[in-house]
């Protein structure tokens, strides 16, 4: 894929899926890239999917919103069903290989449709709190928008505070990061 | 008309707890208000996805008080009283 | 106390709410007053946590009836005040902007668009463009700047001051939930370092000196008592309105000179726009774009003249029809065919935009 | 020399006469009110705002700086000069309508905010620019254009007792009396504490005055006394309510 | 109580407020929402003397925005409720009729227009043009009849009743303080006894029975959760509203058929507009004279053939261009040149109407 | 027979869960609300009104015709449908945000024309639906996201004493009380007499909650009761306040 | 004149010139003819000067304001110069003789301008509160618009409760009518 | 500067009541709150036409108590006192 990308990130409100688009987007944008993220709000976002719309290039972005992702990551069930809509021929969609009872409700239409253990992994080699951070990697991974380096300089930045009090945590970080890129890798 | 959320039950002589995992958000708002600390986090998960509770995780045994009942926001825990046993 | 909000030129990536906040201080707003409503919270949430580190200052109104009118009382005073709402909110503000517009008053309002009629959602739409050009019961003397990317949203919020205490009409910044809630880089810098003079405010009342003594006092109504008195006041208004207008109007064209389907567009939708004008040249198609920057008052004689040459003009708006009928209103005379692509209440992306083109073509 | 009438200083003469109606209570308000602003000496310091109502008429007739806004308004068009320069004298001048029905919630939250200005309200129990409707303060079985056979309390409730709200929901800071001005002495002596109490910083205050409206009444002189003497203060209690740090005058 | 207001047809000479007082008692309008303000306030005080006779109730509100709000109420009990208002009222009441355009909720809001902007005059004015049809956050889905008569007061107060609970459509009867302040004749009559049938009301809420029970309960509501939620709602408004707009639309002609001059105007300036034509036609002038009764929605089809024919199209309107706005909007694509003359906040005279009309011949 | 939750009879089982956050107050109130129009047996003449605010997530919440207006303007929908129809039993549900700023107006003069309807107002000391602002009943130095620092009560006032506002202006006949989510069998009981007080033609009734909003208070549950059963009662009274013909429970 | 016309009756608040446009206007309804009767009004009226017009036709009315009057009736110094603007080349301007210091202000491109002892005669041979019927008559003998008994009939409906009471009233008013038709008639 | 109105005075030896004609509307509030009942109505005319006031009309002589001008919403009357003879 190219230097640029559409990505549609779903997932409970837990998941931490917007924060995985705020560090992808500030990464393109220390990069000098062109980047914007929006995510999607309404009333009744309680308990609802939250989707992150990140887009990044080298040129002026359009639209905030966008029809078709260049690629689709769902994180829970209901995030299968609600991001269908941003599946087109070209479209790769990647979820999580543990969500139970989606088998009908993947897309027919997407150019790839990738099952990652990220909840597996992040649970029994890394840590359950990394989560979102496999998933990061697993964008990285499948699209290229950002630099691993840059990616970790933005963890670094958003996180920075708490690797002081616990450098370990960088470790960790760095390697749920990498291990999510494998991931993705292994299955494109 | 049957109810369209499935209980997981527990009982314990003195009563019975049912949580409706589709209906518990895991607020722990019953969690504190336990008299007998008896609720702690289940490994089911409730209707967002986060754990659910359960009774079972105090010293004391739940007494079936009801005040969990009372307190959910979300009518996720039904309690009965086995009280039929004794008075039988 | 911190200096000044901004030293020199700042290149940042944040949400366009946090940008008009930094704006307003660059611009040297006072006092913004205002009440919540999504999507326009942010502003507050950051000008409440920055304005005291400059020296400004906030006050939480009971309603937008009262952000309004307590704007109002701050330009009264000789302030840059400002404030900031959205859809159901908007509707309410129309009744201190009349005022506004009637008295001449400089008030800047940020208006971030959500989903109508009524609540409606608290998203993203287009649909209050004739409320905030013409809204209440008046003529619409007033200036609004519909912008598209956060450096626009940074430099007409600043600009918005300016035109506002210039030209003495309520100026307004039509931007949208997308805008408000998206994060996009651009660069921030102090006015003075790009050598932008902001126009001194003035007091309109507490003006110094004993009335009557020293002076004339400022008496400041918007009652009159014969229909003669006020067709004068009107008339005045509008007679500075039109002469004010072409310089005051801003536009932006792509590709427009030599263009067969000539696409109108504002606001964040002209982002999109531009991308389908690109991708659409790139195939040999002659599509141009003509954005107004200010719907009110629109560059009536640049569009015409684009339009006249155009064999089709093509509306699209994230509303039903609200920005096309300023449009074939300004046009009028002319017989290219005016078609239309409404999508009120929902985005409009580059692909749409393609697709209806090419039906076009 | 020739006599010149004893109007307050602060009055602008080249608008008087006034325009409000033969017996309009207002004027009398406003002559307490002028003297008062003389006394304290703040004419220059001074914001008069005044309603749409018929307070609006009065919107040339200080030599202050005045702002004459719409109906309900002048609470919240003060508040925001005030906010803007704490140096301002804001008055807040309006009728019973502007303030207890459309711009009750201003005055609410003015007074929950124990914002620092002065409002003025002309209780005069009906709609006196509008022809004479009901209002929150028109009197049990009184009759306006709009209760024709009367005020029903049943339906439409009883009168508004406002300073006794604004009392009930500000700090002991706030200043809050009820005068008439069947008592224009006592009315002045209110305005000034009220205004003493802005300019001292302390909070917010309130004067609301029992005025008549010999138009709508369609009352004669004797009848339009007898009205604010004698039946308005059967509901209204004329005194101060709220004096920071001091005791009232009943 | 008194059965009829009135029996069969009565021949009378009074204002226009009592007119409307008379016309929403005979539509058998059962409750009104007001509050007060000039040139309006005469309905009401009508209504409180004549209401309690015929079983019909009355609530004056703390404001326009409640007077809107509880007419809502009002309608979602299944009465037929109605208020009037004007200027910085309307203003106001652009919340509340904002929600009824989203949900369909059919309010009669009578507006007796006065000058604008802001409070203004409390005399007359067509400055409430824009708001009245296209006011608020919303998209105009609103059915305005501005009358001109007397006799128009009271037929189109009684049709807007039967408009609204028809189509469900908030409806407007947009009069101003000439007509409310005016006396003049006009034959008022017992709708059914010129087989006038009212169509019947429902209600929206409390509709008997046990929800969940013995139906679905009625769950109304004018928030949505997505853009694409909100965008099937507005397109089904706005689908609607195309469908019923062409049989809603009425207008008059007056000598328009083979006129070189085209007089376009609306409400009472309607009448000093036919007495010039009637004029200028005795002078052999080929002067003529389009009447939209409806301003929302325009009898598009019919203007359009009138003015394609005309040499000259000349809007006369009692404000600053804003039917013009509409009637340029609705003949995009024509040549024929546009004047206009333009008072607003005062009236016209036909004497005024053929001194233009002779300036263009 | 399979075990069904123990809900109120006229929520609706369809719509459950229900939008609010996990550990919102709202449900519970809502649960006190239910049981109450359960024990009176008035499910089919109930006509509930929910604001905008987090009051509107309640627009689908009940086996009970409802209509979801604008944000304040719950008050004048059910005052128009009651005024329409008397046989109606009325509730307004609205937050502080709701009910104490933007449509004070209107709960301060259907309060005053003892309007016959029943308004509930969930007290939870911001605007939660928009993201946590301060609210009229934001607490001293609490912090918001338009009061970061603390609200500073100099600037901004004290918290709004509603109930104690309403009591102040409405008749005899009218209820007031104020209760808790921490007790919800009281609660239940403030309800079941305020809408008597409807149902019985005697009057306004309105009764303020103190309720919960953890996801704005960023509190955990331990947190947010704490708040609620200790915090807020500290400048919140609970109990009933006025109450026609009897004596109150404080 | 013919038997249509346009009447600005102006004077101060007490002088009732909106109870004569009322019973003008109501004698012509009764007559079957069109009528059309609209008072000034505005928020400073109290003290204001007092406008009404009146149109009186057999045709359809145009606009309810006129630019200029047939006849123009002005009863105090400050009417005498609002209603200056009603008046045309073919406009009769009829003012009380008894009013002080508006020579210069009486308008100059007036048909006709007349000064007719309206007040003197109300209070020397009647009352003076038949002061407006006096000038009811004087627009009805300028005017010609209703008929002499309708007029009556119009003066009975609006007075008549009072008539019974005292039917030497009566008498007082349609003298006064009549009186008024003679003072216009005289200068005419 | 020398005042726009002038005062018509009546002088009764306890003091001067001057009243202006161009600010007296004639409402009559000062005649009902005269003490001693002294106020009337004029033969001349007030600022709309209306009759103005007068002293002289009671039983009593004007005291001078300053009441009516305390009264008039239109400041139209001056009451001066004549105290200087006595002291003097
Ligand atoms: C929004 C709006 N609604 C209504 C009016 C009409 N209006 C003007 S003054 C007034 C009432 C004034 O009553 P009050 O405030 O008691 O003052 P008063 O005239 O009695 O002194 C009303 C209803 C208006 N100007 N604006
Ligand atoms: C006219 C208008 N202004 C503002 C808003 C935005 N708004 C929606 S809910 C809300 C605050 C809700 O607070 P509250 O009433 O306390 O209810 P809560 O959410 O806390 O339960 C606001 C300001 C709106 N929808 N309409
Ligand atoms: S209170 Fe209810 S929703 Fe919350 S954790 Fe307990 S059972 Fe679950
Ligand atoms: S019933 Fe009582 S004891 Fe048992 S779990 Fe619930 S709160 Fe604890
Ligand atoms: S209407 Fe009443 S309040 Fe208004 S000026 Fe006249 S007397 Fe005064
Ligand atoms: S934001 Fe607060 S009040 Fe709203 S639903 Fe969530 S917890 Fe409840
Ligand atoms: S009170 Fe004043 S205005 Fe009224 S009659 Fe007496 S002097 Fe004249
Ligand atoms: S001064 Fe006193 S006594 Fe003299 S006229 Fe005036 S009120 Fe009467
Ligand atoms: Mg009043
Ligand atoms: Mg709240």
């Amino acid at each position: 894929m190219a230097k640029g990308a559409k990505i549609a990130l779903a997932g409970e409100g837990g998941q931490g899926v917007q924060s995985v688009a705020m560090i992808i987007t500030e990464a393109a944008y220390e990069d000098g890239r062109e980047a914007l993220y929006i995510p999607n709000f309404g009333v009744e976002q309680r308990g609802g999917v939250s989707v992150a719309y990140v887009q990044i290039s080298d040129e002026p972005i359009g639209s905030p919103k966008f029809k078709t992702a260049d690629i689709v990551i769902a994180l829970s069930d209901r995030a299968v069903r609600r991001t269908q809509r941003y599946v087109g021929d070209k479209t790769i969609f990647v979820y999580d290989a543990d969500i139970e009872g989606v088998e009908d409700d993947l897309p027919k239409n997407a150019a790839k449709v990738l099952a990652i253990p990220a909840i597996k992994v992040a649970k029994d080699e890394l840590h359950p709190r990394v989560f979102n951070i496999v998933i990061m990697g697993a964008v990285i991974g499948a699209t290229g928008v950002v630099d691993v380096d840059r990616a970790k300089q933005a963890i670094e930045k958003k996180l920075g505070y708490k690797f002081e009090k616990d450098p370990k945590l960088r470790e960790l970080n760095f390697k749920a990061l990498e291990r999510g890129m494998e991931l993705v890798k292994e299955e494109l | 008309m049957s109810s369209p959320w499935k209980p997981v039950t527990y009982e314990n002589g003195k009563g019975i707890f049912h949580l409706f995992t589709n209906l518990c958000k895991g607020c722990g708002l019953c969690v504190e208000k336990c008299p007998v600390n008896t609720i702690g986090w289940s490994k089911k998960l409730g209707v967002y996805g986060t754990p659910a509770v359960e009774p079972g995780h105090g010293e004391k045994d739940c007494i079936a008080c009801g005040i969990c009942e009372l307190v959910c926001p979300d009518c996720a825990i039904k309690i009965e009283k086995v009280k039929d046993k004794k008075e039988a | 106390m911190a200096d000044k909000p901004i030293e020199g030129e700042k290149r940042v990536f944040m949400t366009g709410n946090e940008v008009v906040a930094w704006a307003a201080l660059a611009a040297g707003a006072e006092i913004m007053y205002g009440y919540p409503i999504t999507p326009q919270n942010e502003i507050m949430h950051y000008w409440t946590r920055l304005a005291p580190k400059y020296g400004r200052k906030f006050l939480q109104t009971e309603d937008e009836i009262s952000a309004g009118f307590t704007t109002i009382g701050g330009v009264l005073a000789g302030r840059r005040a400002f404030t900031a709402t959205s859809g159901p909110g908007n509707t309410l503000m129309q009744e201190p902007m009349s005022m506004a517009e009637m008295m001449r008053i400089p008030v800047v309002q940020v208006v971030t668009q959500r989903g109508g009629p009524s609540t409606a959602t608290v998203i993203y739409s287009q649909q209050e463009v004739t409320m905030t050009c013409f809204g209440g019961n008046g003529e619409g003397a007033r200036i609004v700047y519909s912008t598209s990317t956060h450096q626009e949203l940074f430099d007409y919020t600043i600009k918005a001051f300016n035109t506002a205490w210039k030209y003495r009409f309520p100026t307004h910044i039509l931007g949208d939930g997308y805008q408000s809630k998206m994060r996009e880089s651009l660069t921030m810098y102090d006015p003075a370092s790009r050598g932008i003079e902001m126009v001194p405010t003035e007091p309109y009342v507490a003006k110094g000196g004993v009335p009557g003594i020293d002076r004339d006092p400022n008496h400041l109504r918007n009652t009159y008592n014969t229909e003669d008195e006020l067709y004068d006041v009107v008339m005045g208004i509008m007679s500075d309105w039109e002469k004010y207008a072409p310089e005051i109007a801003e536009y932006q064209e792509f590709d427009a000179e030599d263009a067969e389907v000539l696409i109108v567009a504002h606001g964040v939708v002209t982002r999109a726009v531009q991308a389908a004008v690109k991708e659409l040249r790139a195939q040999g198609k002659k599509v141009g774009h003509f954005r107004p920057v200010t719907l009110r008052p629109l560059a009536e004689e640049q569009l015409r003249k684009r339009a006249e040459n155009a064999k089709v003009v093509l509306v699209v708006e994230s509303a039903y029809g609200q920005l096309c009928k300023i449009i074939a209103n300004s046009l009028y005379g002319l017989t290219t065919p005016i078609k239309k692509v409404l999508k009120p209440g929902v985005g409009v992306t580059a692909e749409e935009v393609v697709e209806e083109v090419s039906k076009l073509l | 020399m020739s006599v010149a009438p004893k109007m307050p200083k602060c009055w602008r003469p080249e608008t008087k006469a006034h325009k409000f109606c033969p017996g309009c209570g207002h004027g009398l308000v406003l002559k307490a009110l002028g003297e008062a602003i003389d006394e304290l000496g703040i004419q220059e310091r001074t914001v008069f705002g005044c309603d749409i109502g018929c307070s609006l008429l009065a919107w040339d007739f200080f030599n202050i700086d005045t702002v004459q806004t719409h109906h309900g308004r002048t609470t919240p068009v003060i508040t925001g000069i005030k906010r803007a320069n704490e140096d301002v004298i804001g008055i807040a001048y309006m009728g019973d309508g502007g303030g207890y029905a459309i711009g009750s919630q201003h005055l609410v939250n003015a007074a929950t905010r124990n914002e620092k200005i002065t409002v003025i309200l002309v209780n005069n129990t009906n709609y006196g620019m509008t022809g004479g409707q009901m209002a929150p303060t028109t009197l049990p079985n009184q009759k306006t254009e709009t209760s024709p056979y009367g005020r029903d309390v049943e339906a439409t409730g009883n009168p508004t007792q406002g300073p006794e709200m604004v009392a009930a929901i500000t700090p002991d800071t706030a200043y809050v009396a009820r005068g008439t001005v069947a008592n224009v002495r006592q009315l002045k002596k209110f305005m000034k504490r009220a205004l003493e109490n802005q300019i001292s910083g302390n909070g917010f205050s309130f004067v609301e005055v029992l005025s008549g409206c010999p138009t709508n009444w369609r009352t004669n002189a004797a009848e339009t006394w007898k009205f604010i003497e004698e039946t308005m203060p059967q509901y209204f209690k004329i005194g101060e309510i709220k004096v920071p740090g001091e005791k009232k005058e009943g």
